[in-house]
């Protein structure tokens, strides 16, 4: 095993990662941009080193100063966490050629999987259904023809693709143009390459994704699936494990189908495979993320075991500790990821100081959170600012659970997506299970505020300006003066 | 002592009795209100109803956290035997102003001065937090006014463009 | 089910209690003394009543008041915790008279399992093995040749008794009489009732009990055994699921003999066989608790099944949902109870105001928690502020989590046994499992700081200083005058 | 600027320069402390070894809570070029002073005055928590000065006997 990891990340995840070394007794490294100086992952780490301004490619992207502190803190191995560098078969490599363990697949695994155009042809080599598209880069010319090829609504994507960015729908011919640009923008943005490919979209497909796990020494076995087909704009906001649409059957054939794209590539490390799930239960393979996904919490929750430590024993070179009948899955999970977006605002990133927080906890919830009292959300990094896990014996407790976690969740500052979360969780199709990736954009958010909430509020708001500002205090006026008052309509008319 | 309580848009009228007593709605309450950290944190008693709410002041405005909700309450006190100096109410203009939500890069302008546009079409796409973000018009109209082009860097609540 | 439901207690198990309602879908109702206006469960509860004044016995042990409380409010069933009336029959008999379910077994198998003497001789009759010890109560002049009969060391126990409190060792004769005044003392302010009598101490054995469930028709099941031998002072300290000691042949013969002390009484609820386990491998009946215990999270962790909820189902008249070949048990949890005590000052409590807190989180972590920032610690209650409880795959790896987890635990404003633990998880006979109910008082606590914490902590005070008081910036001395200084000893004497 | 710290009873001379650098033990070091929440909580780099630290004043005092631990500090700054007014030490007087460590009520007295006791022998039992404490004599010696009986109520540091 090592002796001393550096985390070449920041936020919850970070945490995550600093806390599976801790419990394997394993010294670690933070690094961080002048903005992050007091952020959780510095304080909890046992070294800590600036890397530069707060734009991550200045930072967190900088694989030079994250390699140079590497050497500098005799770390030997890096975990990337996810984003930034995790995917990034370049970083791997320079980990590699300084002598230090990147924490993830080698580098030409990663390119693989990370060429979306490239892992489609691979898998479907390896016998695997892939959804109807291009199997190429596409240049602006050659986008509309293969569109009518295919045939609408169509996707693109970014080949360079991950957490949903450089990613646009097109449902009509006279979108296509924009939809385009936006995703080779984003594409450009968040991979440094716009390269695009097409996918038709599977009309009430399911997001349906499984849990690799394979070591050096040529064992692969899969953890189950997550349901992750609750997303906003191609961004996952709920997952659970297991999902309400495989039969045992189906999932025997999905996690076959998982190990063998994983075995495809020669892949060890963690690693996720995603698919689509039709109406009629077809699955279509449709990429491999090669690093720890944010959604790991809920295959934890359900199989007991601690992905990002037996992350780090695999990259160590031990062999998996498990054969695929020792998996053994109990109950049912679900992720809320906490984002600070302001649900009744069309979800604009909200940016401000952090000033109040109270996180739940008690049976069966587990709170992986990347915020304090004190900490800034900025808007130089994702707003997932939190997540929530909860686990229940059946998934009516799970939901309930989460629920009942989210009703003690505070955040003070900064405005987030809890009430969408709430209202998600009460929605009776949520509820049944009967969704598929559509289901978000059908649901409308209503700030459904009850009559005796919003007296509290009131009571509150004058015992408070009563107490704080006693000068203020006026004679009371009449009964009768009341009412013109309450015609004359919105506070700020009246005069202070 | 009277106020009209504002919340979210409502006026909630209400009386602060001296022993502390409040009349709501022409019903007396027992409350309680306690500070539990001597700074945000409060915990209210109606009738023995509990409610704990997260109270912020902000420029004469209380935001208060309640059950994961954020409501925004502004007090006004009652003068006696006086008439208001009631300030006529803002006259809709029929003139949308679109304001940046927040800080971010303008990618692109997706519309022209003295462009029709429907409602909900997009205007401006800004990115903050690494994702872009459509800001849409809230009315069919004529957009004017509009100041910003693709590169700009925006601050809170700066004006974009209006439409009319 | 119930509608609503009064929680008569206050803490950490109070919010355990109002979180499964929440769960469950049940409104709540709390009560609080004068001083707990502002605490977790009045907040956490959807109406709060007060019930008098700070001391207990004027507010959380007048039965008068709750249960006037709870017809007020409407609720239909009181859920007493553990503490104050968990263990009273008159309070469950004044519920039922009441016309309110009271959260827990019939009143006469409260009374029953209460006298500890009475329940000494009826699980004899049912065929379970006692400890050697006397069998009725005891007048003063009795205990002397009673406890000659027995042999010493021996245990002098209140017959009321729970909770390790009214209960005091005498090792030779003339230590008798004033562990005798202080077991019946400490029983009289305890449980109002000073009857005591006396049982061998059984040399090394091991405390271990096991979790009964059983419904109002008749079927009994247990959950496995809980290791509480981590003892100071009869108090338990630290608890595990499951415990080393046990085969599975020996857990499942104690499993029968504690479910057989079940069927004894007629029980129905949740309740606790107690054992002790001595170095043969020989059992014996302790006592049985016939209510919620403090440790029964760990017994959540490896069962999955939330106590307090089937709690709950079961008081309002439902079948068990176990059979018990459904309990499966998975990995290892234990539990470490966090109280406002000073460790190295003889563990006295500790009052005031806590000032600062973080609570632990993170995969396989649990807190059930009754403090906030704002929170005063008095002389009032228990001193049991927090639990933590850690789970894993392994034993292993559940003390390394734990140890992780008390490592982030930050509790400003009052002192805590936090270090205390820290120690014992380090332990190598804690760590080999090879303890048994001495091994606390064994242990010396030594204060072993890192010098580089106390380089940290002094140049962190000496900034502070720098920054707050920048009056007090003086001319910096020459290096020859560093000495003097320092042999002037302890700062107190510099003048400022 | 030069000090010497006092933590927990062990004094650490340290020099803190005008560009932040700290020198400690003759080594000099690169030093960051940041505020986390405005209050208690900072965040310590020294050489990038990270210490998070929860910083109490009290009466001149640094209650600093790391790892777990309480440390206590005293911080005293040199003066240059000038004999420091240093008091004598306290003389040990061979007196022992037994403190109320709590409030709580006096439960028994188990020694008079003039009795002779052993060190670690118990002289008071304190209820305090439900819970019954039993303070004892740090030495061998005789009890004098005792001030309180079975039933009192004390306060915090009262003070209930000596031992010489």
């Amino acid at each position: 095993m090592f002796k001393k990891v550096l985390v070449a990340n920041r936020g919850e995840i970070a945490v995550r990662v600093l806390r599976a070394c801790r419990e394997l007794g394993l010294a670690t490294v933070a690094v961080y941009s002048d903005i992050d100086r007091g952020c959780l992952h510095v304080r909890y780490a046992d070294e800590a080193y600036p890397i530069g301004p707060a734009p991550a490619p200045d930072s967190y992207l900088r694989m030079d100063r994250i390699v140079d502190v590497a050497k500098r803190a005799k770390a030997d191995a890096i975990h990337p966490g996810y984003g930034f560098l995790a995917e990034n078969a370049a970083f791997a490599r320079a980990c590699q050629e300084a002598g230090i363990v990147f924490v993830g697949p080698d580098p030409g695994a990663i390119q693989m999987a990370g060429d979306k155009i490239a892992a489609r042809r691979t898998m479907q080599a390896a016998g695997l259904p892939v959804v109807p598209g291009t199997d190429r880069a596409l240049l602006d010319e050659e986008v509309a023809p293969e569109a009518e090829r295919i045939g609408y609504s169509l996707l693109i994507k970014a080949a360079a693709g991950g957490g949903g960015k450089g990613m646009r729908i097109a449902c009509r011919p006279e979108e296509l143009p924009s939809a385009l640009s936006a995703a080779r923008r984003e594409a450009q943005a968040a991979f440094g390459d716009s390269t695009v490919y097409i996918e038709r979209v599977v009309t009430g497909a399911r997001h349906i994704e499984f849990q690799i796990m394979a070591d050096q020494h040529g064992n692969v076995i899969h953890l189950g699936e997550r349901e992750c087909s609750i997303q906003r704009r191609h961004q996952k906001l709920i997952e659970e494990a297991p999902s309400v649409a495989l039969t045992p059957e189906l999932r025997e054939a999905m996690g076959q189908a998982a190990v063998r794209a994983a075995r495809a590539i020669g892949y060890s490390s963690l690693g996720t495979v995603e698919f689509l799930l039709d109406r009629s239960k077809n699955f279509y393979f449709l990429e491999m993320n090669t690093r720890l996904q944010v959604e790991h919490p809920v295959t934890e929750l359900v199989s007991g075991i601690d992905l990002v430590k037996e992350q780090l024993r695999i990259a160590s070179g031990r062999r998996l500790r498990y054969r695929q009948e020792d998996i053994k899955l109990k109950g049912w999970a679900i992720e809320c990821r906490i984002t600070a977006e302001a649900p009744y605002n069309d979800f604009l990133p909200s940016i401000g100081k952090i000033t109040g927080l109270y996180e739940p906890t008690g049976p069966g919830v587990r709170v992986d959170s990347g915020i304090y009292e004190g900490f800034e959300v900025s808007l130089y990094y994702d707003p997932l600012i939190a997540k929530v896990a909860a686990w229940g014996e059946s998934r009516g407790e799970a939901i309930l659970r989460m629920r009942r976690a989210l009703n003690e969740y505070q955040v003070v500052g900064v405005k987030t997506n809890i009430p969408f979360h709430q209202m998600v969780l009460n929605n009776l199709r949520f509820i049944r299970g009967a969704f598929d990736t559509s289901f978000l954009e059908a649901m409308d958010l209503v700030k459904a505020s009850r009559e005796d909430d919003l007296s509290a509020v009131a009571v509150a708001a004058a015992l408070l300006a009563s107490q704080r500002r006693p000068a203020m205090k006026l004679p009371a006026a009449s009964g009768e003066q009341l009412s013109p008052w309450r015609r004359a309509g919105r506070w700020r008319v009246v005069p202070r | 002592m009277r106020y009209i309580v504002n919340v979210d848009g409502k006026d909630i009228p209400l009386e602060v009795a001296e022993d502390g007593t409040v009349s709501l709605g022409g019903r007396g309450h027992q409350v309680s209100l306690q500070s539990i950290d001597g700074a945000h944190l409060f915990s209210l008693l109606i009738d023995n109803r509990s409610y704990e709410l997260y109270v912020e002041e902000k420029e004469g405005e209380f935001q208060v956290l309640l059950r994961g909700e954020m409501h925004v309450a502004r007090v006004g006190s009652l003068l006696a035997k006086k008439t208001p100096a009631v300030a006529p109410r803002e006259a809709p203009t029929g003139e949308a102003v679109i304001k940046a939500p927040m800080p971010g890069l303008v990618v692109s302008v997706l519309v022209e001065n003295g462009q029709g546009v429907r409602a909900n079409q997009g205007l401006v796409i800004l990115e903050a937090m690494k994702m872009d973000n459509e800001l849409r018009s809230p009315r069919e109209g004529t957009v004017h006014g509009l100041r910003v082009a693709a590169g700009d860097k925006v601050e809170q609540g700066e004006i974009l463009a209006m439409v009319k």
